[in-house]
């Protein structure tokens, strides 16, 4: 726009985000640190995407002709950033995309735009470590003791990007580590504990004690998984199952805690939404992109999260993120 | 009974249907019928319903596929698989069950399926031209571009008339043209089939009003429970014998001898006006006990309205009901039976069956209450006492209680009705056209039944456009024009002259 | 009366004559069991070690809270009605309770002054929260004459934002309600032990609501009702039923029946999302038209919803089971759906 | 003659008397138009900047598919019958001409060695594509007699099932579809400039369709068949109607708008996945539902269509921008939704 607004308004810019889906657990964290972190420094509108990356495009164009300073996008689909760098290049607009992450031809293709995320390919070799390190130190759980793991995968919905990568990397990982893995199992459960439950009911029914491992996509699979397996009289007395998922959510944590499940992997919300406001309000101010943060930029333009692996031993890493 | 008087050349024969049969399940409803019609005459097919008669022409019209049979028309066997092919082919049909796309206008209803195109552009300036052209001829006084779901039911009839002829065929089949027509367009009717007839249209005529046979056919076939009966020229037979034929045995009279007498006063409506005009207004009369009240009047003279506005299915702006004395207001049809009350609707398919569900079903329906045990679950077994009951005492034809009412013939249909409110023995009955596409057998029945329960001093109001049953059955009549009263005469006082004339008294 | 039993007796010796066409005649008509079993024999050929007794527990309890949803928008179907809003009042009804029967030493409860409740107190109350629902559903439909399919739509949004709202408040944000009551979980995955036989809990609930919903369907007049209203409203309004008022209760009713199902649902998962429940609609619909119930209302029966339902999770759990590709299993979910109605609709072809 | 003028006289008369009468039947028949006026007018009074020449081209070219879609279903259900295999279509649609259209210096390519096509080509082959799946549904419906919600709704699952197979392949896996060629992607993205000013090719497109719709709708036999059928099939099949085959086309020509809106949505948001499409066909029903046409059949109008779409975009947009929280927006849709279709059924409640 070119309605220069007078000092006050640039104190406190007005900055579009959207969020691929609102209601995606972890999401709401980051949306909660993003808004947390903005209070008096800018003026957010919040875009509820719903998964669908029509809308979101469509909710940029009207952000944009609402007359936002910048943008924070966390894409519904990581390959549909062209369209919106072209978007916002039309219009002059810097852009923090965050969560999800753009090709790098996509981020060369625009000065004005950056990232904030994890690097999605580490969730699974984390959870590979995990299953890795679990395993070594329990050699009773190799019951056919054929020295490899038997495990089933939960996976989540196909094509989502931390779906195809901890699909793919977890159990690689565990492969290249050098234990020999073979799959009894590998289904969609859609991100969903019901469908995790009932795909795990019959697998159950079908290979029974034949499953040494249960790894899944994320935490709500396998909590639906460990349902379907205490109704199989697992976890009490001496008949366990080993459960690793993704996200590291409160239930999950009690879960680890009561010795059911394994471990998780936790994704720093607090961290990655603090990291986008941060950005994109320097540049919605027309400031260095890191102006006063402690932030670094790897050669993609992007500041990198780590995740983390939580097991018993450092749960109260992932409890504190929910103090508050 | 053997084959008589298919005299004449055999050239102007049109259409010949030989040994036709037809089973559905549970039904054996044609078995090797036949039927020959003749260039330029009337050929009527009678028969109690339920006797084949429109399955035979739906046989003939590519809507059903005869299980076995030969159908010649102008010299060659046909065997039409679609109702277009018969269209096409010069065979046109007027169907007992009126079928019109209600949302839209007169004139496409009647080039459905033959629509005059203009390139690729339907030509509508045409289409409403030759509307008006055909509705010129016939005299009918409508404008192409209404909605059928705004004309009466006896302008929607006259549409499917019109649309019938309009297809210029060798052949058209009237099933039933003229149950929801007036006296007066009946013989509106008559003078069309008979310039049709001078064309050289053969029209097979169905209908179970007995003195417009004789008056407009040449020829009369009867059918009787999927057989065939008898054909016989028409100047040859009596009324009588064709009831005789249909029913298998001599039916001397129409009416049964009126055995009621009226008694006190039991209803009293005082100034009824309906909510949404146009509508019935001012309507004051009173019924007696073991009195049969007919209403008469033209069509679209609200006689309909003034039965539905009384039994609570129209809203009331004003006006009183006196039941005994006491005032009561029957807001809902629910309100009207507990208050004593039953309606027989007019349009039985609309209003009145439950297509999909049994007969059991349809009979109990009204009179629910009365099966509840514990004030929680019916009594199957009183429910199944109850339909036999309507099953006997209708004579209704049926495989069993458990068949759905929709594949009974349109006549049994109607039985089962009346018999659901018999059911809840009602002091008040009002029929709406109860005898509307019932045989003569049945209609005698009937009859007979309302004045049994006049007899048992009920209070029966019957709407009817047959003027020879409002004479035959009724004690007294409403007359209303244009829905408001113009007259209550005596029966036995009156002539349908005078009738007529206070129809025609507020138009 | 003779003469009524006369006709009876015709019907039998004239059926006599034609066996052949009499055993088709009972094929088509139950074609659906048929497709059921159809479907069973071919998994047991693929894979013959799905005869277990566990499979059948398994198939049978996981179909025990689809069936009472069913039960529920069967019955609107029977009044000519549809209810798309029933996946999302599962989800609002697991959210609620579920959030309301969480184990007191779960740390991350949202309420974390509640104590402990009687089971049966959240479980009335989500009842009568979607009972509510359900009536404004009815209201619309029977009072504001909307489209059943419009309005229900309607109300699944509303459903869903409501239950957003609800779900994801402070401090924990959009989290998965875990953490159960064990009580409340055991109330669903918990089996009732004769001997050394175990019936899922979950089962005996379903079977105990098939039950009332068959009485209640066949045996009282709430039952004619619908089935009335459905086959023909106008017809049911001159016969003297107050047709707003039955299409009130049935959609109160089936709200009542999501209640249940969705605190059953929380229960058997052990946790509930704001997306519990989302899409369930299509197949508890779904399973009522496979089992013989018609759009254009009046006709069904119980028996058909419980093996439409059955049809549903044979296909899901045993195509899983003999490891079908995931994606090749929703086309061949899709070609049962379409052929076993097809099927089915034989019986109503008239026979030209 | 004279009897039937004196009539239609009469009625022009009698309606004289009451103007205050005739002003609420007009707003009750054109309630559609009100409600989007109303919407709108809120919209301003919130936030008075919503006037902007942006925002009035944001909204119509995010309708732009939309409307193509729904006039493809609207076809449809003027003829009684439904279709929700539309998302699903839309998504094959999407992936399919993306796949065909990578740009050739993309990396990840689905077809390597794939020339440059002519952008007119894959996007005939969907259309063709979705046609045939949509013949097939009109198979399914006009012979099979399979209810259409149902034949729908499975073929919804099945073309998921085929364009999950097609997306998920070696070597790339489950990759969202990106990298278009830039013909294609401008195609759906570039403005037609006169002067000063840009119309967005996408609203071209639309209006090229409405018209052409239009066309068929009012002015071919095809249309006044399809309404016909619609309104009475019976009746249609006796007048000499081919029922059949005028519902298979119905269909087919659905599929088809479908193939075309599904190659423009990819185009429009630059990448296609499995999941493109995902729940429009709800959206895409309502918008003809609450644009005035009725699921008993016979009954639309293309503009009714179009208006409705408007709605939907209007609420859509216009809750984000004037910064409705997200969760409420679903309410207020929902509740939009039941009270525009509650209005507009005003029209036809008969008065008794
Ligand atoms: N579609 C159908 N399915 C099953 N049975 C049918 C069907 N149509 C007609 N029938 C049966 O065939 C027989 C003949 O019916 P049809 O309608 O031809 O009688 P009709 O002579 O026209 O009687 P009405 O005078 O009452 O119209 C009846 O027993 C009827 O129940
Ligand atoms: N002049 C008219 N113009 C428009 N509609 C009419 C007219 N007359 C009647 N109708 C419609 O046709 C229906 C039939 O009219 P009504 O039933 O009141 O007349 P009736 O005398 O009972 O006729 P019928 O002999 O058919 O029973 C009415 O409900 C009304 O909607
Ligand atoms: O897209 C939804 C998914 O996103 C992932 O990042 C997360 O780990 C999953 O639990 C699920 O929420
Ligand atoms: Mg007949
Ligand atoms: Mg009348």
């Amino acid at each position: 726009g070119n309605k220069n607004k007078s000092a006050d308004a640039e104190a406190t810019p007005k900055v579009g985000v959207t969020i691929y889906k609102y209601d995606d657990n972890f999401m709401s964290f980051v949306r909660r640190a993003i808004s947390k972190n903005a209070e008096d420094k800018a003026e957010l509108i919040f875009n509820n995407s719903q998964n669908d990356q029509a809308k979101q495009n469509e909710q940029v164009e009207m952000m944009i002709s609402k007359g936002v300073k910048a943008l924070a996008i966390n894409l519904v689909d990581p390959q549909a950033a062209a369209t919106i760098i072209s978007k916002a290049k039309e219009a002059d607009m810097p852009v923090v995309f965050f969560n999800k992450e753009p090709s790098v031809e996509d981020m060369a293709s625009y000065a004005d735009c950056w990232y904030v995320g994890t690097n999605s390919a580490e969730s699974g070799v984390i959870q590979g470590e995990l299953i890795f390190d679990s395993w070594k130190a329990h050699p009773e759980w190799d019951k056919n003791g054929d020295g490899k793991i038997q495990y089933v995968l939960l996976k989540g919905e196909p094509g989502h990007p931390d779906a195809e990568a901890r699909t793919k990397y977890s159990m690689e990982t565990v492969v290249d580590k050098g234990i020999q893995v073979e799959e009894l199992e590998l289904q969609t459960g859609m991100w969903d504990s019901v469908k995790a439950k009932e795909l795990m009911d019959a697998w159950l029914a079908k290979h029974g004690d034949s499953i040494e491992y249960v790894v899944a996509n994320n935490d709500a699979m396998a909590l639906g998984a460990i349902s379907s397996l205490q109704a199989e009289g697992y976890f009490s007395g001496d008949k366990f199952m080993p459960v690793v998922g993704v996200d590291a959510i409160p239930d999950a944590l009690t879960k680890i805690e009561d010795g059911i499940l394994v471990g998780s992997v936790l994704n720093d919300a607090a961290n990655q939404g603090k990291a986008t406001l941060e950005l994109v309000l320097n540049v919605a101010k027309g400031e260095a992109v890191l102006e006063g943060t402690e932030w670094k930029l790897d050669e993609n333009k992007a500041v990198r999260v780590p995740y983390v692996p939580i097991t018993l031993d450092n749960i109260q890493i992932a409890k504190d993120c929910y103090s508050e | 009974m053997e084959s008589v008087h298919i005299n004449g050349s055999n050239d102007n024969v049109l259409l010949k249907m030989i040994d036709i049969s037809k089973e559905f399940p549970g039904v054996k409803a044609l078995d090797k019928v036949k039927l020959t019609v003749r260039e330029g005459s009337v050929h009527a097919l009678m028969g109690e319903n339920g006797a084949g008669k429109s399955t035979l022409m739906k046989c003939l019209f590519g809507i059903y596929r005869k299980d076995e049979g030969q159908i010649f028309f102008d010299g060659k066997e046909v065997n039409f698989t679609s109702s277009k092919q018969a269209l096409d082919s010069g065979v046109s049909m007027v169907h007992q069950e009126l079928n019109q796309v209600q949302s839209t206008t007169i004139m496409d209803n009647i080039w459905l399926g033959r629509f005059p195109k203009k390139f690729l552009v339907i030509d509508e300036g045409k289409m409403y031209r030759d509307t008006l052209e055909i509705f010129k001829e016939l005299d009918i006084p409508l404008d192409p571009r209404k909605k059928i779901e705004n004309l009466s039911v006896s302008e929607s009839q006259m549409v499917e008339i019109a649309k019938a002829v309009s297809y210029n065929s060798k052949i058209i089949v009237m099933d039933e043209p003229t149950s929801s027509l007036t006296e007066k367009e009946v013989s509106h009717l008559f003078k069309i089939i008979n310039s049709l007839k001078k064309k050289g249209v053969g029209i097979i005529y169905i209908s179970h009003k007995m003195e417009e046979i004789l008056q407009i056919s040449d020829e009369v076939t009867v059918l009787r429970d999927g057989k065939w009966v008898a054909t016989e020229s028409a100047e040859n037979l009596t009324t009588d014998q064709i009831i005789g034929y249909m029913v298998g045995r001599d039916l001397t009279d129409r009416f049964p001898a009126k055995i009621n007498t009226p008694g006190e006063v039991i209803l009293e409506v005082k100034n009824m006006t309906a909510t949404y005009q146009p509508s019935v207004q001012d309507v004051s009369f009173t019924l007696r006990k073991g009195e049969i009240l007919g209403v008469a009047g033209l069509v679209g003279a609200r006689r309909t309205d003034v039965v539905e506005s009384l039994f609570g299915a129209r809203h009331i702006s004003s006006g009183e009901i006196y039941l005994h004395g006491k005032k009561i207001r029957n807001k809902n049809p629910y309100e009207a039976i507990k208050n004593g009350f039953a309606l027989v609707t007019e349009e039985r398919r609309a209003t009145g069956i439950f297509e999909e569900l049994d007969i059991k079903f349809n009979s109990i329906i009204a009179n629910i209450n009365k099966y509840i045990k514990w004030n929680l679950y019916l009594s199957e077994e009183e429910m199944k006492r109850d339909t036999e009951w309507v099953v006997d005492s209708m004579s209704v034809k049926t495989p069993n209680i458990q068949t759905s009412i929709g594949s009974l013939s349109g006549g049994n249909q109607q039985k089962v009705v009346i018999g659901r409110w018999l059911l809840t023995q009602p002091e008040i009955l009002l029929l709406d056209e109860p005898t509307r596409g019932i045989d003569v057998g049945a209609k005698y029945e009937i009859y007979q039944l309302m004045i049994e329960l006049a007899k048992k001093e009920k209070g029966i109001v019957m709407v009817s456009s047959e003027m020879s049953e409002l004479l035959g059955v009724t004690d007294r009549m409403l007359v209303m024009s244009n829905g408001k009263v113009a007259g209550i005469v005596n029966t036995k006082e009156t002539t349908q002259e005078e009738i007529l004339k206070l129809s025609a008294k507020y138009l | 009366m003779s003469n009524f039993k006369n006709r009876v007796l015709d019907k039998k010796e004239s059926s006599k004559n034609s066996q052949g066409k009499e055993i088709l005649d009972w094929m088509i008509n139950n074609a659906i069991f048929l497709v059921l079993i159809g479907l069973l024999i071919v998994i047991v050929v693929i894979s013959p070690d799905f005869i277990s007794l566990t499979n059948f527990r398994n198939i049978l309890s996981q179909s025990s809270t689809r069936v009472i949803m069913a039960l529920g928008v069967g019955g609107i179907i029977v009044a000519k009605g549809t209810d798309l809003s029933l996946g999302r009042s599962i989800g609002l009804a697991a959210v609620v309770s579920a959030s309301l029967l969480q184990s007191p030493e779960y740390a991350y409860r949202m309420y974390p002054g509640l104590q402990r409740l009687p089971i049966w107190q959240p479980i009335l109350l989500v009842m009568i929260i979607c009972g509510i629902f359900g009536l404004i559903n009815g209201f619309v439909v029977a009072k504001l004459k909307v489209d059943p399919f419009i309005a229900t739509l309607g109300m699944m949004v509303i459903l869903y934002g409501i239950n957003s709202i609800y779900f994801d408040r402070p401090p924990y944000g959009a989290q998965p309600i875990g953490g159960l009551d064990k009580r409340f979980t055991d109330f669903a995955q918990e089996t009732l032990d004769i001997g050394s036989f175990n019936i899922p809990l979950l089962i005996i609930y379903a079977i105990v609501i098939i039950i009332f919903v068959w009485f209640l369907w066949n045996k009282t007049k709430f039952g004619k009702n619908i089935f009335a209203i459905g086959g023909n409203q106008e017809a049911a309004a001159v016969s003297g039923v107050n047709v707003v008022r039955n299409l009130l209760l049935v959609y109160m009713f089936a709200g009542m029946l999501y209640g249940l199902a969705g605190s059953l649902e929380a229960a058997r998962i052990g946790t509930a999302t704001n997306n519990t429940g989302n899409g369930y609609e299509l197949d508890a619909i779904s399973a009522c038209i496979v089992g013989g119930l018609s759009f254009s209302g009046g006709i069904g029966s119980v028996g058909g919803i419980v093996v439409g339902v059955l049809i549903f999770q044979v296909i899901a759990y045993g195509l899983s089971f003999i490891g079908v590709n995931p994606y090749l299993q929703f086309i061949i979910k899709g070609l049962i759906i379409i052929i076993a109605v097809a099927i089915d609709s034989r019986k109503y072809i008239n026979k030209k």
